[in-house]
């Protein structure tokens, strides 16, 4: 289990780094997917496979995808954009700084060890995930519903081209096509 | 396996997309890096449900599915503005975006 | 007749006004007045009828309604009305509904105006009858807030800045207000905001009453014009529109009055002792400093915005000295200029409907033009000289009395101020009122009956109160502990 | 008829008349009028009844009025011989001013708002001279005052019109503060506001219990400010002659014969307080010589009518003074009671001339024939006779009793001024009679103000073309009755009278006829003095004054005393109300305008560092967050 586990660590760790670096929107986003499966990989590992199909289903399938489309639609000349050594030095040095700092605040805190004692396998089934998920957040899942569907909607709006308004053409270049 | 592993790799992860938000100048390179980003803290969510003596495990696990039906809202949204922005401008690149500026 | 609902019912009636405003579409511009004027008619009967129920022997808060609100704050809405309160009220009913018809011929916008005029004067009655502290806040929060929009849009002269800065004004004042009720609050034990409660509670904290009492004092002053933060109060008469103007100085202000007396000395009794010499000493300043800038003002409502300055120094002097009597002849003043001012806006505001002209120095003989206007506006500045006869006279009269019992000093500096509020309103009387005509107003129209109705309602209330200063004397005194 | 009913009726007539002319008839102005007249007419029978039916002892009636302050007020009526006699006097004069006016102001635009204005004064008037206690009192004291405004300003359209009202009401407003405090100071002491209490309290001898000798000088000296403001003692006597910018009727009413008078009265009424107060009386005595003298010389040099008779006024009322000072009530009151009928008939003949030749000079009115109107001629003689100090008329009686009582040790001082001060009374009333009378057209004398001085009212037209011309009837009516008071009213027997129902018996000293030698000489004098200089055939008709050119510079421009006003104080009032206001614009206002300035500075140099650029505001946000951290983690 193990190796496995170190295996889809240092695959989702490869795709991320893919992912920031290459210059080519659409290799980058291959480098997401890796990483994405790896991260449903590591659900299936931390025992929730329901969880890690889902991954796999709406970030594999439906969002690397709809950027897929995004940059097509959005023509591949634009794909190619040069950063600055120094903006990707600066952006790194921030990261970085950040990165330690929350580290070293992690270590300081300090962590759990080990597997925690009593799992009671049935609290993970699917079945108890369906019943919480319609019964105590209920609520929480019904809001959610709604802005997806809020979502949608705003997306159709923002994204419609204004085809109904027509700009009029200016009279004086009307005058000049009678003679 | 252990907690601090999968820490370790939401923090990496989350950098990664810290970074990519930061320099990166493509719209959808951006977006990438915030997907990365989600990841890390689902990620959290799922090790910190498993390695925590916690009553109820499934509060994790649906935490992991609101943030993915998030994502997905949030990406949706995104993508059109994007569109929209590469309508406008012919180009999606966030240094062209600075109608905000004071 | 169950009477105990009374209060709510007067509290309702603007509500009312309000939402009939909503609902009827903005075209029926009439139908909304009627509206109004219907609403503020039955809020004026209502608070007759509580003025004239109010049990004098008994006196103390009476038609007491109590219930709970954020249990797990200790809120309550708890209304009920002492002496003070009953003649607020009273006034606050006049004011408005003489401001609706006051304002009958409005035309634009219509709809909007009423209903912000609406939720200002629920704002203030709900202020007046409050006794817990955070529904106080609560209410004097919607009374400041309209003013905004009311001077803004309906204004003139410089609307945008002065509706800004009364509202900034307002707001600072409100942030000094606001931690000191929290701190009341919590020293009361974070148990109720009820005022009488309060008042119990922190009775023996005599150090915390000291700290806290300028933040509120100082807070709810510069809602009462107090000097020298009193900046916003005259810009904003000028601004604001007739029937705006009215309640601005004729109720809004005495919000200010009524928070120092019912919060930051009916609670905080000793640090009202300690700062009492201090903030006497301001109100005399502005009692003398209003009536010395008026005098140089040439705008008719600048001449009455330092006027009400000036004024509202007596009440505040009053309030200060800290004495039954002194308390008295403050709160019938609130009483009194409230009335006056009212008459006086709307006088003013006749002339000005016609004219889109303010300056006294572009008129003069408006008694010959427009005689009985200009009798409101003659009658209006006599009542401000404090002429025996009209209400002020006693308000002044009292307060000068405990003044100089209180602070010899300050109360002669006051009453010297009174020989220059004489100066400034005379001038204006003469320059404007009377005169040689100036031929370019022969044209005005002078009042019609119609156009009378407020008016000789404001100044038959003053003279009543003039003559039977008793009638609102007695209420006042049982609040204030007087005999 | 009680009491009660009758002091009710008096006191309200004249308020009912007011309202109901004022409010219903303010346009149909013969309506005004007579319901103004019919106040009047119950207003004098009350009042003259009251005082023909004095009962023993002083009576209070009163209904209560209401509590304020701690202080038990009741409104009413006291009927003690001082109120009783001030009372008839003011209703006797407002009846004859009402009469009168009926002609005078027949044509005027707002004789319906005149007649009510009149009907408050005399309400204000009455119920101040009736008043019970203090606090009545100073209210219609105040009422008195604003009646007073509002009739001077009566031409509102004339801006002179207007200054004097304006003057006249703050002048003696400054007054009424003195006055305010010295009350409320007054009711610290005794605790009461009852008029006659206090009148007990400070007619026993020695002082109250607990009040300081000093407490009562300071006490007096703050009434005498209102007295001051009120009668037109100097320093604040200089809104008196302004005044006769009112109709001439107002002047003959107010600023002559009552409202002034309320000054006096006050003094009167508080006469066992201030003779508590020796030091306070000595400096009052002065101030009154001091008045008299001065307003006497303004008087010489005067061209037009009322401002002699103004200037004249102030003199009588400084006598009045001298005589309640010099501690003789009767004294003083008694010349208040014949002063009102004679100057009131002054006034009245010189409304006469007025209405007839519209115009107020002097010289003019001789000129135009002014001799020929006989019964306005025959009342300038009978009331001129009687300021004058003639033997035998009202005058002459009143201020032999005054310079009486100054004798005494250390008063010859006061003596010798005051005896100048009649002596020049004396002079100007006959330089003004000779002028009228015996007019020289060859004289040197100057006609100095244009006719129709009487601004928007200038010559009546008149129903008579031919023949002498002639007040009408409403005019001569009055006149004639007043004349009749101003010759007998001085008499021995109404002295005794008015001494015996003051309570005072003992003052109405009738003096031996070696002791009326020396008054009636300088009485005598000064009106030879007149004659020589205007009277004769040959007279210059200049005045000794025009001999010394600088002083009669100096008396025309009333000793400069309203100039010096002008420069200092009320130019320092003007300057501290610019200074005020610069305060006002640059100092409060300006620094909140500034804070809101600067705050919109910093608001949008703030606003420019921020660039609108999202990796920018991801990166700040990212390194605080680090930086945070680190220190957590480090620190």
């Amino acid at each position: 289990m193990g190796g496995m586990t170190g295996l889809l660590m240092a695959l989702a760790v490869a795709g991320a780094l893919l992912a920031v670096s290459l210059k080519n929107v659409l290799h980058a986003i291959f480098g997401l997917a890796v990483t994405l499966l790896a991260v449903a990989g590591l659900f299936v590992v931390l025992g929730s496979p329901f969880v890690g199909t889902m991954q796999v289903l709406i970030y594999v399938g439906g969002i690397t995808v709809a950027m897929v489309f995004a940059v097509m639609l959005s023509t591949v000349v634009q794909t190619h954009q040069a950063e600055s050594p120094w903006r990707r030095a600066g952006a790194a040095f921030v990261a970085v700084g950040f990165a330690v700092g929350v580290g070293l605040v992690i270590i300081g805190a300090g962590l759990p060890k080990g597997l925690a004692p009593a799992l009671i396998e049935d609290a993970w089934s699917v079945r108890q995930l369906g019943t919480s998920l319609l019964g105590d957040y209920n609520v929480v899942f019904e809001v959610l519903s709604v802005v997806l569907l809020l979502a949608i909607i705003g997306a159709i709006v923002i994204s419609r081209r204004e085809e109904d308004v027509v700009t009029p053409a200016p009279a004086a270049a009307v005058e000049e096509t009678h003679p | 396996m252990n907690l601090e592993s999968f820490v370790l790799l939401s923090l990496v992860l989350f950098t990664l997309g810290l970074y990519a938000v930061m320099a990166r100048r493509n719209l959808i390179a951006i977006l990438i890096g915030i997907e990365l980003m989600l990841n890390a803290a689902s990620l959290n969510f799922m090790a910190f449900n498993r390695f925590l003596p916690v009553e109820d495990p499934t509060v994790g696990q649906l935490f992991v599915l609101f943030i993915i039906g998030l994502a997905a809202a949030e990406v949706a949204i995104a993508l059109s503005i994007i569109l929209v922005v590469y309508r406008e401008r012919k180009r999606i690149d966030v240094d062209d975006i600075t109608e905000l500026k004071g | 007749m169950g009477t105990s609902g009374l209060l709510t019912y007067i509290l309702l009636t603007p509500l009312a006004a309000f939402i009939a405003t909503l609902v009827i579409p903005g075209r029926h511009t009439l139908a909304i007045k009627v509206a109004n004027a219907f609403f503020a008619f039955v809020g004026l009967v209502l608070s007759v009828v509580v003025f004239t129920q109010y049990d004098l022997a008994a006196g103390g808060y009476q038609l007491m309604q109590d219930v709970p609100w954020v249990d797990s704050f200790g809120i309550r809405y708890t209304v009920a009305v002492d002496g003070v309160g009953v003649v607020l009220v009273l006034l606050n009913a006049i004011v408005f509904f003489t401001g609706v018809l006051t304002m009958w011929t409005l035309t634009l916008r219509v709809k909007e105006y009423f209903a912000f005029m609406a939720l200002l004067v629920f704002g203030v009655f709900g202020v007046f009858i409050s006794l817990d502290v955070f529904v106080f806040f609560f209410f004097y929060e919607v009374a400041v807030l309209p003013m905004y929009p009311l001077i803004a849009i309906w204004g003139s002269t410089k609307k945008e800045y002065s509706a800004m800065k009364l509202t900034l004004y307002l707001m600072v004042g409100s942030a000094l207000l606001f931690p000191g009720l929290i701190s009341l609050f919590v020293a009361g034990g974070s148990g109720s905001w009820n005022i009488e409660f309060l008042a119990a509670a922190i009775k023996n904290q005599p150090e915390f009453q000291v700290f806290v009492y300028p933040f509120v004092y100082v807070g709810f002053g510069i809602l009462a014009g107090m000097w020298p933060f009193h900046g916003w109060s005259p810009t904003g008469h000028v601004a604001a529109p007739t029937a705006v103007s009215m309640l601005h100085a004729g109720v809004l202000m005495k919000l200010g009055a009524f928070g120092i007396l019912r919060i930051a000395i009916g609670i905080l009794p000793h640090g009202a002792e300690i700062w009492a010499p201090l903030f006497a000493s301001t109100a005399t300043v502005g009692i003398v400093y209003g009536a010395f800038v008026a005098m140089r003002q040439n705008d008719f409502k600048y001449v009455i915005g330092f006027s009400s300055v000036s004024h509202m120094g007596i009440v505040l002097l009053g309030l200060n000295t800290l004495t039954p009597d002194g308390t008295s002849g403050a709160v019938f003043q609130m009483f009194a200029h409230g009335i006056m001012t009212a008459l006086f806006f709307s006088a003013v505001g006749f002339i000005y409907d016609q004219t889109h002209d303010r300056d006294i120095r572009h008129f003069g003989g408006l008694s010959k033009q427009v005689p009985v206007a200009a009798a409101f506006f003659i009658v209006a500045s006599l009542c401000g000289m404090g002429v025996p006869g009209f209400a002020s006279f006693w308000a002044e009269f009292l307060v000068f009395l405990q003044a100089l019992a209180s602070w010899p000093v300050l109360g002669v500096a006051a009453l010297i101020g009174l020989v220059f509020t004489a100066l400034y309103a005379l001038r204006v009387l003469g320059k404007a009122m009377f005169g040689p005509a100036n031929p370019s107003w022969d044209h005005l129209k002078d009042a019609t009956p119609w156009a009378m109705v407020p008016r000789v309602i404001l100044i038959g209330v003053l003279v009543l109160f003039g003559f039977f200063p008793s009638w609102i004397l007695d209420i006042i005194h049982t609040a204030t502990g007087n005999n | 008829m009680s009491h009660a009913n009758l002091a009710v009726a008096t006191l309200l007539a004249p308020l009912i008349a007011f309202f109901v002319a004022l409010v219903f008839f303010r346009k149909k102005h013969d309506v005004a009028a007579g319901i103004a007249i019919l106040g009047g007419l119950v207003s004098l029978v009350g009042s003259v009844w009251l005082l023909l039916d004095p009962a023993p002892a002083p009576e209070l009636i009163t209904a209560p009025w209401f509590e304020v302050g701690g202080i038990k007020l009741a409104f009413g009526a006291l009927l003690d011989g001082r109120t009783l006699l001030m009372g008839a006097v003011v209703g006797l004069i407002t009846m004859c001013v009402l009469v009168y006016s009926l002609g005078y102001m027949k044509h005027d635009p707002g004789k319906g708002r005149f007649f009510a204005f009149l009907g408050l004064f005399e309400w204000a008037m009455l119920s101040f001279s009736y008043a019970p206690n203090l606090l009545q009192g100073f209210i219609f004291w105040e009422l008195v005052g604003l009646a007073s405004f509002l009739l001077i300003g009566f031409w509102y359209e004339k801006p002179s019109a207007v200054a004097a009202a304006k003057k006249a009401f703050i002048m003696t407003r400054i007054g009424d503060v003195g006055m305010f405090v010295g009350l409320i100071l007054l009711f610290g002491d005794v605790h009461t506001l009852d008029i006659l209490e206090i009148g007990n309290i400070f007619a026993a001898p020695g002082l109250p219990e607990g009040v300081s000798a000093g407490r009562v000088e300071l006490l007096a000296g703050l009434l005498f400010l209102g007295v001051m403001g009120k009668s037109a003692q100097f320093p604040l006597h200089t809104w008196l002659p302004d005044a006769m910018e009112g109709p001439t009727p107002v002047s003959a009413l107010l600023h002559s014969a009552t409202m002034v008078a309320a000054g006096v009265f006050l003094f009167a009424r508080f006469h066992e307080l201030f003779l508590d107060a020796p030091t306070m009386m000595t400096i009052i005595l002065a101030i009154a010589v001091f008045t008299a003298l001065i307003s006497s010389t303004m008087a010489m040099a005067a061209n037009d009518m009322k401002k002699i008779l103004a200037f004249s006024s102030i003199s009588q009322l400084g006598f009045m003074i001298i005589g309640l000072a010099a501690g003789s009530l009767f004294a003083g009151l008694f010349h208040l009671m014949t002063h009102a009928l004679f100057k009131a008939l002054l006034f009245l003949t010189a409304g006469a001339y007025i209405h007839e030749f519209g115009t107020n000079d002097i010289v003019a009115i001789g000129r135009a024939g002014g001799r020929k109107m006989r019964v306005t001629t025959l009342g300038l003689f009978a009331g001129g006779f009687a300021l004058a100090g003639v033997p035998i008329f009202a005058g002459f009686w009143s201020k032999e009793v005054i310079l009486g009582a100054l004798h005494g040790p250390g008063a010859e001082v006061f003596l010798i001024g005051a005896y100048a001060a009649a002596f020049m009374t004396a002079y100007y009333t006959f330089r003004m009679i000779f002028l009228i009378v015996l007019p020289n057209t060859d004289s040197k004398a100057i006609v100095e103000e244009p006719a129709g001085s009487q601004g928007g009212h200038g010559p009546a037209d008149h129903g008579h073309a031919h023949g002498a011309p002639k007040a009408p009837g409403t005019m001569r009516a009055p006149i004639l009755v007043l004349s009749i008071g101003a010759v007998i009213a001085g008499l021995p027997f109404f002295g005794d009278a008015v001494a015996g129902l003051l309570g005072r018996p003992h003052e109405a000293h009738h003096a031996a006829i070696t002791e009326m030698i020396l008054p009636v000489a300088i009485v005598l004098a000064g009106v030879a003095l007149a004659w020589l200089d205007f009277g004769g055939k040959k007279a210059p008709q200049r005045g000794i004054v025009a001999w010394f050119p600088p002083l009669e510079r100096a008396l025309k421009n009333r000793w400069y005393i309203d100039a010096f006003y002008r420069k200092t104080i009320i130019r320092f009032v003007n300057a501290f109300a610019a200074l005020m206001y610069g305060a006002e614009t640059r100092g409060f206002d300006g620094a909140g305008d500034a804070l809101g300035r600067g705050t919109m500075k910093v608001g949008v140099s703030t606003a420019k560092s921020h660039t609108g650029r999202l990796p920018i505001f991801v990166g700040t946000a990212v390194a605080v967050l680090a930086i945070v951290s680190l220190s957590i983690a480090l620190g």
